[in-house]
Parts: structure tokens; sequence; C-alpha cells
């Protein structure tokens, strides 16, 4: 532990020397991340909505971890997602109160249909599931780019988007004049939603038995292809729910650079947070900051947009120390020799 | 050579507190003595592993010291091997020998088998460790350790998956390796080994040692009361029952390759404990995992009169309970709590599934039940079972199969590694279960065992069943005979 | 040049950087650490090479330095696994973005321009023959170490079983640091073939998730050096082929999709059974 | 005296969009034009980059809420993110490059890159000797389509013959794909190139300076001096001239004027002034560029700017 907080000094000094490096006060810096984070109740909120947009996919991945399933691929579920819920809310003239639950269901199909693909794979020819995400991340970029520019493309759309959804099919807001929707409650109630199915239900004990021990979870008669695939369908289905609260709630469109790579970084998210739900709220809220601090880190401290890059890089690798995480290597450590 | 009488290995107020403050030894002294074997016992958690670890440098004490001179080998229960390299490599791993930069394969190859045939340990040395039956897996540690040319050899319960005849040639080896002037300390909880081969005995409990016995005064009865702190519980009565059908397997085959199982035909009456003698790697676990359902076997399976199809779920249903041979990797999930543990199997029916929930009231219940009935020794239900010692895993193991009221049990070598006082109580509750009405399979590769709960016995030998024995035409001699494979002997 | 020549010399042009950093992944997972970070390492590889190479003027001191750099950031993951017990997928995650964000400010720091480097003095063609032909050769020499050398068979049990390494005497977290800077040495070759080999400069982005197809081609390749490269070679196959079929009126995405799904359907064949090393990416605690 | 003091308190900002400064296009463009004003009118300048959708909307809200006299949203991209910034803050003034966002406190200046891009491909044709021309794009999105098309229209406008071959690397930032895909189309008989890739396209350049007879065309800034004498041309689109424009408006407190076209006519787009490459082009078909530059800004010759409206175009056979 001491070490480790040793490490955590250390890589926050390297940070400050990259903020002197490119010109800037270190000092201002670290006050700007934390101002533009947590300043006001405008940062305040901004820092929510970042965090809403990574718990979904955090949650997504720890879910599928838990498995013992490694969801490389929550990126390309949040993308499809995101593309679903676009598509049909870019078409759709409803109100809200039928229009809306409508197109978050699409966007979570979306996503449960392409992590069912994964799932399907491994559960069906025993495929990697590493390799089945990984590719998969690929060709819904691609499929979203087709769709979304040829023969789905909205009239009036000048870019890689679809056409703005109609007003009435936004998520409301909880704070006036922010981006701040009920998608934070919404993430908040899958959260808990998730933390109760994994350790109150059956389905969630032998998902949970199933990663932590496959050969003895066989020999309790539970049916590891079909958990692979049920996981697969909701961690896909969570992840793409968080693409349509991100199409309906903050973009109002569908466009194909929604995501920063919310998928990848939800990976850490999730492996911070222990891969507990409960927990990884916390740590989304942790790299909610840094994502949306680093922007006033460029705009108060004059700190460059790639050394923020550097030092999320850097905070990262400082988190990664914190605990020895159960990362889905150490779920298989249960299978020992002998 | 040694002098002798001076110690080859020396543990001085030996103290090791756990995280958690278990404390697993309090000021143990023991000394080994070049040319002698000296035997390690004590109830499971008494702290035996933890001991031996640290003499041998992988542990650290919280306090103490231990000396020794030259190297000290270390033949885990819970092997250290790598199951997915070959033989060889496993044995020359970190002294390799070598022709110029590269891996020279074939002297490795040769030293193993120079090894094995001086101490009668016969190994193929490309055979893919993952491959090997556990009875050979532990040769091969042995011979990894012999290959370093140690000057004190420790093993920790080196025979619990030993055949009778291996376990002589075992000893042999190890008396061998003590006339050329190495120590050797054996954990064990087999006092008729202690008994037949060590020259002197340490007993511990609680982490302290509480007898000591010289050379000359070894003897049984009193090395198994200062273990227990009493005397040691009697084996259950055997109560005549009922005679109905219980499980009926008609030409059963499974597996594929060495340890495969040919044929099968064989029945359990309820009430009744047939044994499977046998060697093991002679296709006893495929038979098992069969009748559990969890691989796929050809021919007919039927109990109480209905066939037995489906997975390990639909079994389960019917009343199939497992006591599995691996603890650590078919039984349990070690880094769950017992209370998780305890209903592992039993998740997917009531009293545990209420609903679509776990009632982790009545998995509290059971696990509590376990832990009452079966001693477990634990400091709560809600500790991981990683920090349970081997023998309190299996009780926890042996606890659930039984817990559930099974119509047919199968139990695989269901005392492995635990002390006599559990042991016995394992073994009464088999005897048990057989008085409730239940059909019970026990495979064993110890004659002791299967000699005391047996009501009927077949032999298992390259994967085809011999004809079953009645209880009263037991025979010792013809048993070993056709666990040997000397089919026309008898 | 007749068709066939193309499609073959582009599907090798395409593989090599692939190989390279599978080589890599093999050799760090074979040591038991998941090493996600290939992509940086790649990154910073090839960024070092520019700037040494514009600093001495010789393209030689540039690849050394792009080798270094992938050593590095490999030994840094290394380190970070071995010390200090880190996740090692988190670890990777930061690198990544240390290694791409740093490259990009290198760019403003030492050229004075964001986004892309000036040319400078590069390997040119017959350097990127030589290189191709390097990577093929360190697949056969990486077999060689791996299969058949000491150092090799304790770098896969550290894989299987570091407890087991250890208790046999030896130190796997050191074997398991060598393996990692080693691999990173590897990426950062692969790195180099990209900024000064294939081209003279660096650009943001130009390692263009190469290091994630390499990821897959490791798992395609049952985490073996040839298995890798073989696979990285379909790789470099398929992706020659979508440039050489793209046209006009044939959806571009879908050609450009090719490589991946064509992956995704071997998936359900050819790679099903892989097995990862028992102890990749499980931190190794006494 | 009073010029000085506005002078130095006036502060331009800036938004890019995920691609960023460096891309060697429009954002570098814009940059460009936001430091003319720097020197020549005295302004404070600030650029925030953005990583993600996401990112438009806090970036453009942090700068209105200090006191910028003009905030540019540099991309189409922006356009819905700005459209709500520049409602809620109606007091400050935007500018927003290539889209259109109808706001009264809006300038949307856009460029015709079809027209640019048609005279690009009429130069091809008339130099090529293959009778095969390449277009090499970035990713396959509308706005690249527009170069596309005008530039396959252009060269239909002087040879119907000539095949145009086109492909894209699927992404602005992956350099060797763009050498490797500029080297199929040079192999599959191409001998110029117009490549309107981003940073993938300094791959193509890099591929054709071993090359003999074969030249690439330059997009965006003018890239003819990356290799004197390989690049053709450049088909230019001024952001910069047009950036600098808003800003002096709002020095000189002009209102902000809806939307701004920018075309040949006021050479918003355009080719070079082949400073390396006059005698591979010759006299004869620099003269015939600027007859169809004409036709164009007299609107004989309308330059599609989607793959259906080239289906439909016709070539009006100037003589
Ligand atoms: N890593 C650990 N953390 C906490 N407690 C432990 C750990 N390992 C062992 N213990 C505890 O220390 C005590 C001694 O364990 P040890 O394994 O030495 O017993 P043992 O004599 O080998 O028992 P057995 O016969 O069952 O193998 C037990 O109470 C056990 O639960
Ligand atoms: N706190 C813990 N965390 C992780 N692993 C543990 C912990 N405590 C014990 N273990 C491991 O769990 C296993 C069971 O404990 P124990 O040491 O008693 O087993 P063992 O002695 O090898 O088995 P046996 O009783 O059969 O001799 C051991 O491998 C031990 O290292
Ligand atoms: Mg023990
Ligand atoms: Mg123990």
């Amino acid at each position: 532990m001491r070490t480790a907080a040793i490490g955590g000094v250390v890589l926050l000094a390297l940070a400050a020397s990259a903020m002197e490096l490119a010109g800037a006060n270190p000092l201002l810096g670290f006050y700007a991340l934390l101002r533009g984070a947590l300043g006001g109740p405008h940062q305040i909120a901004e820092t929510l909505v970042q965090t809403t947009s990574l718990l979904f996919p955090s949650l997504a991945v720890a879910l599928a971890f838990r498995a013992g399933f490694f969801n490389i691929g929550a990126e390309g579920q949040l993308v499809i997602g995101g593309l679903l819920a676009g598509l049909l809310g870019a078409r759709l003239h409803l109100p809200g109160i039928a229009g809306l639950p409508l197109v978050l269901s699409a966007g979570a199909l979306g996503g449960a249909l392409w992590g069912g693909i994964a799932g399907a794979l491994r559960a069906r020819f025993g495929g990697n599931e590493v390799v089945a995400t990984l590719m998969l991340n690929v060709i819904a970029a691609l499929l979203a780019n087709y769709l979304v520019v040829g023969p789905l493309h909205s009239p009036g759309a000048v870019g890689p988007e679809t056409a703005e959804l109609a007003p009435s099919l936004w998520l409301p807001t909880i704070a006036p004049g922010t981006r701040l929707t009920v998608a934070m409650p919404l993430g908040l109630l899958v959260a808990a939603g998730v933390a109760l199915l994994l350790s109150h239900t059956v389905f969630g004990y032998e998902l949970r038995a199933s990663g932590a021990n496959p050969q003895a979870a066989r020999r309790a008669g539970i049916d590891q292809q079909w958990i692979a695939l049920a996981a697969m369908l909701l961690s896909g289905g969570i992840a793409g729910l968080g693409g349509a609260t991100i199409v309906t709630g903050v973009l109002h469109r569908f466009n194909v650079a929604l995501s920063p790579g919310y998928g990848f970084i939800a990976i850490a998210v999730a492996l911070v947070g222990e891969l507990d739900p409960l927990r990884v709220v916390f740590a989304a809220f942790a790299f909610g900051i840094l994502q949306s601090g680093s922007l006033t880190m460029q705009a108060l401290a004059h700190v460059p947009k790639d050394v923020v890059t550097v030092i999320e890089g850097l905070i990262i690798l400082a988190l990664s120390a914190r605990r020895f995480a159960p990362s889905a290597g150490r779920l298989r450590a249960d299978e020992r020799t002998g | 050579m040694n002098v002798p009488g001076r110690a080859a290995l020396e543990l001085r107020a030996v103290r090791k507190v756990y995280p958690g403050n278990v404390c697993a030894l309090d000021g143990v002294d023991i000394e080994l003595v070049p040319g002698e074997i000296h035997a390690l016992c004590g109830e499971n958690g008494a702290g035996k592993t933890t001991l031996v670890e640290i003499a041998a440098g992988e542990l650290r004490p919280t306090s103490g010291s231990v000396h020794a001179i030259g190297n000290v080998g270390l033949v885990h229960q819970h092997f250290e091997l790598i199951g997915r390299l070959h033989v060889w490599e496993n044995v020359v791993l970190g002294f390799e020998p070598r022709r110029g930069v590269r891996l020279d394969a074939e002297a490795a190859r040769a030293r193993v088998r120079a090894l094995s045939q001086s101490y009668g340990l016969e190994l193929d040395p490309d055979a893919l460790v993952e491959d090997l039956p556990v009875g050979i897996a532990q040769r091969v540690e042995l011979v990894r350790e012999l290959a370093r040319d140690p000057a004190v050899l420790i093993f920790d319960e080196p025979t619990a998956v030993l055949a009778p005849a291996e376990i002589a040639s075992f000893f042999a080896t190890v008396r061998a390796l003590a006339a050329r002037g190495a120590a050797v300390l054996i954990v064990t909880h087999k006092l008729g080994e202690i008994v037949a081969y060590a020259e002197r005995a340490t007993v511990l409990r609680a982490g302290k040692v509480v007898a000591r016995f010289g050379k000359g005064q070894i003897e049984l009865d009193a090395i198994a009361r200062a273990m227990v702190g009493g005397e040691i519980p009697a084996l259950a009565e055997r109560v005549v029952t009922a005679l109905g059908m219980g499980l009926v397997a008609r030409d059963l085959e499974a597996g594929q390759g060495a340890h495969a199982l040919r044929s099968a035909s064989f029945e359990v009456r309820r009430g009744e404990i047939l044994a499977i003698a046998g060697v093991e790697g002679n296709g006893q676990s495929v038979l098992a995992d069969a009748i559990a359902g969890v691989v796929p076997s050809v021919g007919s399976l039927e109990l109480e009169g209905t066939p037995l199809q489906g997975g390990a779920r639909e079994r389960i249903a019917r009343g199939v309970r497992t006591i599995p041979g691996d603890r650590q990797r078919e039984g349990l999930i070690v880094s769950w709590s017992l209370v998780e543990n305890a209903v592992l199997g039993d998740q997917d029916r009531p009293p545990v599934r209420k609903g679509i929930a776990i009632d982790r009231v009545a998995a509290g219940r059971r696990a509590r039940e376990i832990v009452e009935r079966f001693d477990v020794r634990t400091t709560s239900i809600r500790t991981t079972v990683a920090t349970l010692s081997g023998g309190n895993q299996q009780k926890l193991v042996v606890g659930r199969a039984l817990a559930g009221a099974p119509r047919l049990l199968l139990a695989y070598q269901p005392t492995r590694g635990i002390d006599v006082g559990a042991a016995a109580l394992v073994q009464s509750s088999l005897i048990a279960a057989r008085n409730a009405g239940a059909a019970v399979l026990l495979i064993s590769f110890e004659l002791d065992e299967i000699l005391a709960l047996a009501d009927r016995i077949a032999v298992i030998y390259r994967g085809m069943l011999s004809a079953t024995m009645l209880r009263d035409a037991f025979d010792r001699g013809t048993i070993g005979a056709l666990m040997a494979g000397a089919q026309r002997a008898s | 040049m007749s068709e066939p020549a193309e499609f073959l010399a582009l599907a090798l042009v395409k593989a090599a950087p692939l190989i390279f950093a599978a080589l890599a992944g093999v050799l760090c997972e074979r040591a038991g650490i998941l090493n996600i970070a290939l992509e940086g390492q790649l990154a910073a590889g090839a960024f070092v090479a520019v700037a040494a190479a514009a600093a001495t003027g010789n393209a030689l001191a540039g690849l050394a330095a792009g080798v270094l750099a992938g050593a590095v950031l490999g030994g840094v993951l290394g380190f970070a696994a071995t010390r200090f017990g880190v996740d090692q997928i988190v670890a990777g995650t930061g690198l990544n973005l240390l290694a791409i964000g740093g490259a990009a400010f290198g760019l403003v720091v030492i050229f004075g321009q964001p986004g892309a480097s000036p040319s400078v003095a590069s390997l040119g063609a017959p350097g990127a023959h030589l290189l191709i032909a390097t990577a093929l050769a360190c697949a056969f020499a990486l077999h060689l170490v791996l299969y058949h050398t000491p150092w090799g068979l304790r770098v896969r049990a550290c894989g299987e079983n570091p407890r087991a390494v250890a208790s046999a005497g030896l130190d796997p977290k050191s074997i398991r640091l060598l393996a990692t800077t080693v691999g990173g040495a590897l990426a950062g070759l692969g790195g180099v073939y990209l900024s000064l080999g294939e081209l003279n400069l660096y650009s943001d982005g130009m390692s263009a998730g190469r290091g994630f197809i390499a990821l897959a081609a490791v798992i395609f390749g049952r985490w073996t050096p040839l298995g890798a490269t073989g696979a990285a070679l379909a790789f470099g196959a398929l992706s020659a082929l979508q440039f050489i079929l793209q046209r006009s009126g044939v959806p571009s995405e879908l050609m450009q999709a090719l490589p991946y799904l064509a992956a995704l359907a071997a998936l359900a064949g050819i790679a099903g059974r892989a097995r990862a090393p028992r102890a990749d990416g499980v931190p190794y605690v006494e | 005296a009073g010029s000085s003091i506005s002078k130095a308190s006036m502060r331009l900002g800036m938004v890019t969009d995920i691609g960023g400064l460096g891309d060697k296009s429009f954002n570098d463009s814009a940059y460009a034009g936001l430091k003319e004003a720097k020197a020549r009118l005295g302004a404070e300048i600030e650029v925030l980059e953005s990583k993600s959708a996401a990112d438009y909307q806090p970036n453009l809200t942090a700068l209105a809420d200090e006191d910028y006299a003009e905030i540019y949203a540099i991309g189409f991209l922006m356009n819905n993110d700005l459209a709500q910034v520049a409602s809620n803050y109606p007091q400050r003034r935007f500018a927003i490059v290539d889209a259109v966002v109808d706001r009264p406190n809006v300038t949307s200046i856009t460029f015709k890159e079809q027209d640019g891009s048609f005279l690009a491909g009429a130069l091809a044709a008339m130099v090529t000797k293959s009778r095969t021309i390449g277009f090499l794009g970035g990713m396959d999105i509308p706005l690249l389509r527009k170069f596309e098309a005008g530039y396959a229209a252009g060269a239909r406008e002087i040879d119907p013959r000539v095949t145009v071959l086109v492909k894209y690397v699927g992404s602005f930032e992956d350099v060797a794909s763009g050498k490797e895909l500029a080297g199929v189309l040079f192999n599959s008989g191409a001998d110029i190139v117009f490549v309107a890739a981003g940073k993938s396209g300094l791959g193509a350049f890099d591929e054709v300076k071993a090359r003999d007879h074969d030249y690439v065309i330059g997009v965006d800034s003018n890239q003819d001096a990356l290799i004197p004498g390989k690049v053709l041309t450049s088909m230019v689109k001024r952001v910069d001239v047009a950036v600098f424009r808003v800003a002096r408006d709002a020095r000189e407190r002009r209102i902000p004027r809806g939307t701004l076209e920018l075309g040949l006519a006021q050479d918003g787009v355009g080719l070079t002034d082949f400073a390396y490459t006059k005698a591979i082009v010759g006299a004869a078909a620099i003269a015939r560029l600027a007859r169809l530059r004409r036709a164009i800004i007299d609107g004989r010759i309308v330059p599609p700017s989607t793959r259906e409206e080239l289906a439909a175009f016709r070539p009006v056979a100037l003589r």
C-alpha cells in the first residue's frame, strides 16, 4: 500500500513536469482540473454527464467480466446502441412518454444484439471473446458510418450523423440549463439492478460461479453456454442503453463521433471499481472528473490537449496500483494446478 | 556426508500469524537428522503445511529462525507443477542442461529417465503433465525435487493420492534417499504409515507441538490421542436396509485416451455402498463424471428405475450428489465465502431458490448446519474458503453433498487429505447416508477405506470394471492383484 | 507489377508491423503479462525513432532509439506489474494514453508543430524490405527462444505458474520484467517500421489500431510465435485484398470491414479452442 | 488612440473539432486565419481542442462565458451544439465553418468544394497520359463526396473516356494505409491522384516521390511545396481568409452577415498557381482552366456535390 502511494506521488510529479514542459503552471493546471470538474453547479453537472456516459459501459464491462467473459467490446455495443436509437429517433414522431422508452429500448436492443454475437460465438463455437469483441468494435464503427451516410442518410445532415431528434424524444434534464438528464438516475438504477442481480438472484449466482470457477460451476449444473450468451446480451444491452442515453440526452442525434472511447476507458473504470457495481459508480465519477476537468485544463491553464491525455494516462496508471484489482485474469486464477 | 546427529534442518521458536490474526504456528521447535525419516502429524488446520512451507523457505515466519544445511526440497500436496509443460521440462526448470545457448532436451530427458530408474519411479519424460493422473503427477514432483539433490526433503501428504502398491514403492524410494544421507520430513494423516516407516514423529495441535516420539517410541494409539486430544470416534454402525434398486449402469463408456472408461456394467442398490477399487488413472474419474453428467457417455444409466439423462443440472435434480476428487478445482470456489459455497449445486431449487432470488437466510442456515455437523474449523461462515486448511475445505465439500439428502452419492476419494478424526466423521456420514437409503458409489484408492465401508466391491483396471464381489468374499490379496491388472490370478 | 505480385507485396507490407506487435504480445503473455499497451508501444517506437533521426540525421540512430523507447515502455509495464502488482489492463490503458499523448505533445515540443512531423532521414525502401524480412526472422527466432532455450522454458513456465517457477529457485518477477522489456522492444521496432521504414515521418494516430489487431493475432495464433505471425499475415492479406477490391459503387465501409468480418467468421471455425497461458494477466505475489 | 485601446481588448476564441490542430486541413487553416488576426488586428486568441462530440458544447460554453468578440466553431460536426450555445448566449457573436446555423448571432461559412474540385479533375484529365486518374479520400462522408463528385465531373467535362478510380482509407490518420492505397491507385494505372485524406494523405505524398511519371493534387492548404514538382496543384479552401474576414468584421463592429458561401468567385476555393509545375501542365491547359473557372462563376457549369448529382452530370463541352 505504501509503495502504491509513493508510486502515485511520483506519477503526479510526472504529470506536473509535463505541464511545466508545456509552459503551463502545474498548480494552476491541477486547480483547473478540479475547478473545471467541481467548481460550480454547471461544472458538476457536466462532470455528472461524463460520469453517466462512462457508467453504462463500465457496468456492462463489470457484468461481463464477472461472468468470466472478457468483453472488450463495450465501445462497439455503445455505438450500435446509439446508432439504433438515433436512426429510430430521427424518424419517430411520438410523444416522449411513448417514444422515449421505445428509443431507449432500441438502443438496448442494438447493444444486446452486438454483445450477443460475441456471446453466441463463444457459447456455440467456443470462439475467443477478446478477438470477437475487438473485431465487432471496428465493424460497428464502419457499419454506423455506412448506414448514417449511406442508405439511411437523413436529409439535411451534413456530417456522419442522423437528423436531430424531435424535442419530445430528448431525455428530460434534471438540472435546468445543463445537459444533466434523467440518464444519471437511470444509470444509478442500472447499477443497483446489476448489484442486486449479482448478489441476490440465482442467475447472478450462476453467472458469478461461471466466472470464478467454470469447472466447479459445470459440476453444479450451471449451463455455461447459456450464461455466456445471457451475460453478453445483458452486458451489451447496458452498453447499448448507454449509447442511447448519449443520443437522447447529450447530442440529440446520433453522430459517429459520439464516444471518445468510453467503452475502452470503461474497462479501466470497471477494474478500478473492482467489478463491484456500486464501487464502479464511484470509479466512474473519478474518471468523469478527469474527463470533464481536463477540458478546463486547456481553457484555463493552457495545458495542451495532448498533455491532458498524458496526464490522464499517468492518473490511470496511478489508479492501477491502488489495489490488486480482480481482473479477469485473477478470476481465472481459481483454476489451479494440482 | 553429514556428521551423524548434527541437524540438517533446525527450526527454533517459529511463529506464524496470517493476515486476519490467524495464529497458525506458535513457538514451534523441530529438528531433522540426516538419514532419518521424520513424521509430522496433526489435525486439519494444525499448522503442518504452514510449518513445512516455512521450512522450505517458501513462506516467511512472523518470528523465529530456520537453519538448513544444503538444499531443502518440498513436495507440495497441491502440486506446484506446470500442467502444460512436459514432464522433463518441469523437472529441469531452473537448472536446465544446455548445449551452447540451446536447451539440451535430450540430456534433460535422459536425466529424468536416469532418476526415475534409480528410484524405481516409472515416468514418461515426454508426457504432458496436465494429462497425468494425480498419482503420476506426484511422482513428477518427487523426481523434480530429487533432481535437485536435496539435503532435506519434505513431503506434504505424499501418499494421499497413491495406491497401496505405489505407497510401498514410494517409501522404498524415501528410504533409499534417507540411506544416502538426506533428512526426510513427511506430513501425513495415515498413522499406519508413520508406525511402519518413520523413525521419529512430532505432533502439532493448534500451532503448538503437543507430543514428540523418538526412536522406538512410535505407537499408533498414542499418536492418535495426541493429535485429536482424545479418542477417535468409532465408525457408525451399518444398519441393514431395504435393498430397492438404485443405480443401474449397462455398458457404460466415456472419455478418450489412456484414462477412458471402456466398459462398465454394475448396479448400486439403495442402502448399499458399492466401492470401486483401483489405482488412480484407470478410468474411475471418467466413470464418476459420466454418472454426474459432466462428461458425455454411451450406454445406459438408470436411477431408481428411471433413465438418468441430461446434464449435471438434471441429475442433481434427481438427487445425484458428488464429492469430487479435486476439491479446489472441481468442488469449490475458493474466493467465495463458506455460505456461497455451501449451496453450490443447490442454487436452483428450494429452499435456496425463492422465485428468482437466492434465499440468503436459507443459505446461511445450510452453511451453519454443515459447519456444525462436520466440524469445519473456520472463524466465520462469511470468510473465504481460501483461508480454510485443505482438510476443512474437504469437510465442507462432503457436508454439502450430504446436506441435500442424496438418492445417489458419488464419493471420489472422500477422505483425501483429512485427519483421522475428520476421516472417521466423513466415513460415518457415508454409512449414515447408506442407512438412510441412498445408493452410495465410493471410488477410492485406499484399500483400508474400502474394506471398512463397502458392502460390495468392484475393481477397475484400464477402463474395465471387474465383476462385483460381496462383502463376505473380500480378500485383500485378490483385490490388490486385480488392481494391479492381474486378472487371471484370481 | 502484376496483380498477384502486387497483392503479395502489399500483404507483407501490411503484415510487418502487425507481426512485430503480435510477437511482442506473444512474448509478454507467455510470461504471464497481458500487454494491451502494444498500441502505445507502436506509437512510441514510431515517434521516438523520428525524433532521434531528426536530431542525428541518421535513420539507424532513429531505429535504435525507437526500439529503446518500446523497451522502456514495456519495461514500465513489466515493472509496474511485477513490483506493484498493478492491474495490467488498467496500467496498459494508462500507458496507451501516455504514449500516444506523449508523442503528440512531443511533436509540438521537438518539431514545433502539432499533427505530424516534417520528413526526416528514413531507412528507405531497402530498409523497409529488410525490416519485413526481420519481422519474419523474429518470428522464427522467438520460436527458437521460447521452445529451445532455457530462458524460453522459464518464460513459458512463468506464464503458466509463477509459483512453480519460484519454487524452482528462480525469480519469476525478473523473468517477466525481461520478457515485457524485450516484448516492448519488438513492438517499438514495429513502430519504427511504420515511421522510418514505410514512411519518413511521425503523424498522430499513425498506429491506427494496429496494436489491437495484433492482440487478436496473438489469440488467433494461439499464443505461439509462428501462429501469431500466420494470423498477422492473414490480416495483412485481407487488408491488401480490401485495398485492391475497393471500387466506386461498392460501399467502401463494407470492403474495409472485410478483414474483421473474416476474422469473426474464422473465429467460429478455427480458433475455437485456443487457451491462454494459465497465469496470463495474473499478478504474482509471494 | 481609441483604436489601439479597442485593439488590445479584442479576444478571439476557437473550438476545433475532433481532428484538432495539426490536421493540415481546415483546423490548421482556420488557426492560420486567427494568427493573422492576431498579427494584423492585435487580437488575443485562444484555441480549445475537442476529444469527442460531447466536448463541443462545454468548450463553446467555456468561451462564451468569457468576453470574446468572436467565437469560431471549426467543423460541421459542431452545428447542433453551436445552435444551442448561440441561443443561450444571444449577446455573443459566433461563426461556424462548413455548416449553416440559422441564428442571428452566427455567421455561417461554407465552401463550394465541388467547384474547386471540378477544376482539379479537369486539370488531371488534361495532364493524364494513361487516361486514368485517382481520388483518395479519408472517410466516406458527405463532405468528402463533394470533392469526389466535383473532381469526377471535372474530368468528364474534359474527356468522358477518362477513368476515375476512387478509394477511401477509412481514416484521416492512417498515414501508412494512405501510402499503400495511393500505391494501389498508381499501380492500377492512375498517374494523377487527388488526395483529400487529412493526415492519411501524407502517405500518398510520400508514395508519389519515387514515381517518375505520377503526380498528386493537394487539398485544403497550399501543399505544392511539400514535394516541388510532384504536386500538380492544390485545391485550396481558404478557411483562413474567411476566419480573418469575420474577425475584421467583428473588429469593426459590423453585424454578423448570415451565411457566407465561398466559391471560386470569392477566392474561397480554387487551384494554386502551378509554381513548380507550369512546364508539366502547359499554358494551354492553364488557359482552359481559366475558362472553366469563368463558366462556373457565371453559372454555365454547375459542378455536382453528391454522387447522385454526378450521375446526372453532363459535360457542357465548351469550345
Ligand atoms: N493464507 C492464509 N491466510 C489465513 N489463514 C490461513 C492461511 N493459510 C492457512 N491458514 C490458517 O492457518 C491454520 C494452519 O493451516 P495449515 O494449512 O498450516 O494447516 P494444516 O495443518 O496443513 O492442515 P491440513 O491437515 O488441513 O492441511 C489454519 O487455521 C488455516 O485456516
Ligand atoms: N487468504 C488466502 N488467500 C489466498 N489463498 C489462500 C489463503 N489462505 C489459504 N490459501 C490457499 O488455499 C489453499 C488451502 O489452504 P492450505 O494451505 O491448508 O492447503 P494445503 O495445505 O495445500 O492442503 P492440505 O490440507 O490438503 O494440505 C492453500 O493453497 C493456500 O495457499
Ligand atoms: Mg496441509
Ligand atoms: Mg493445509
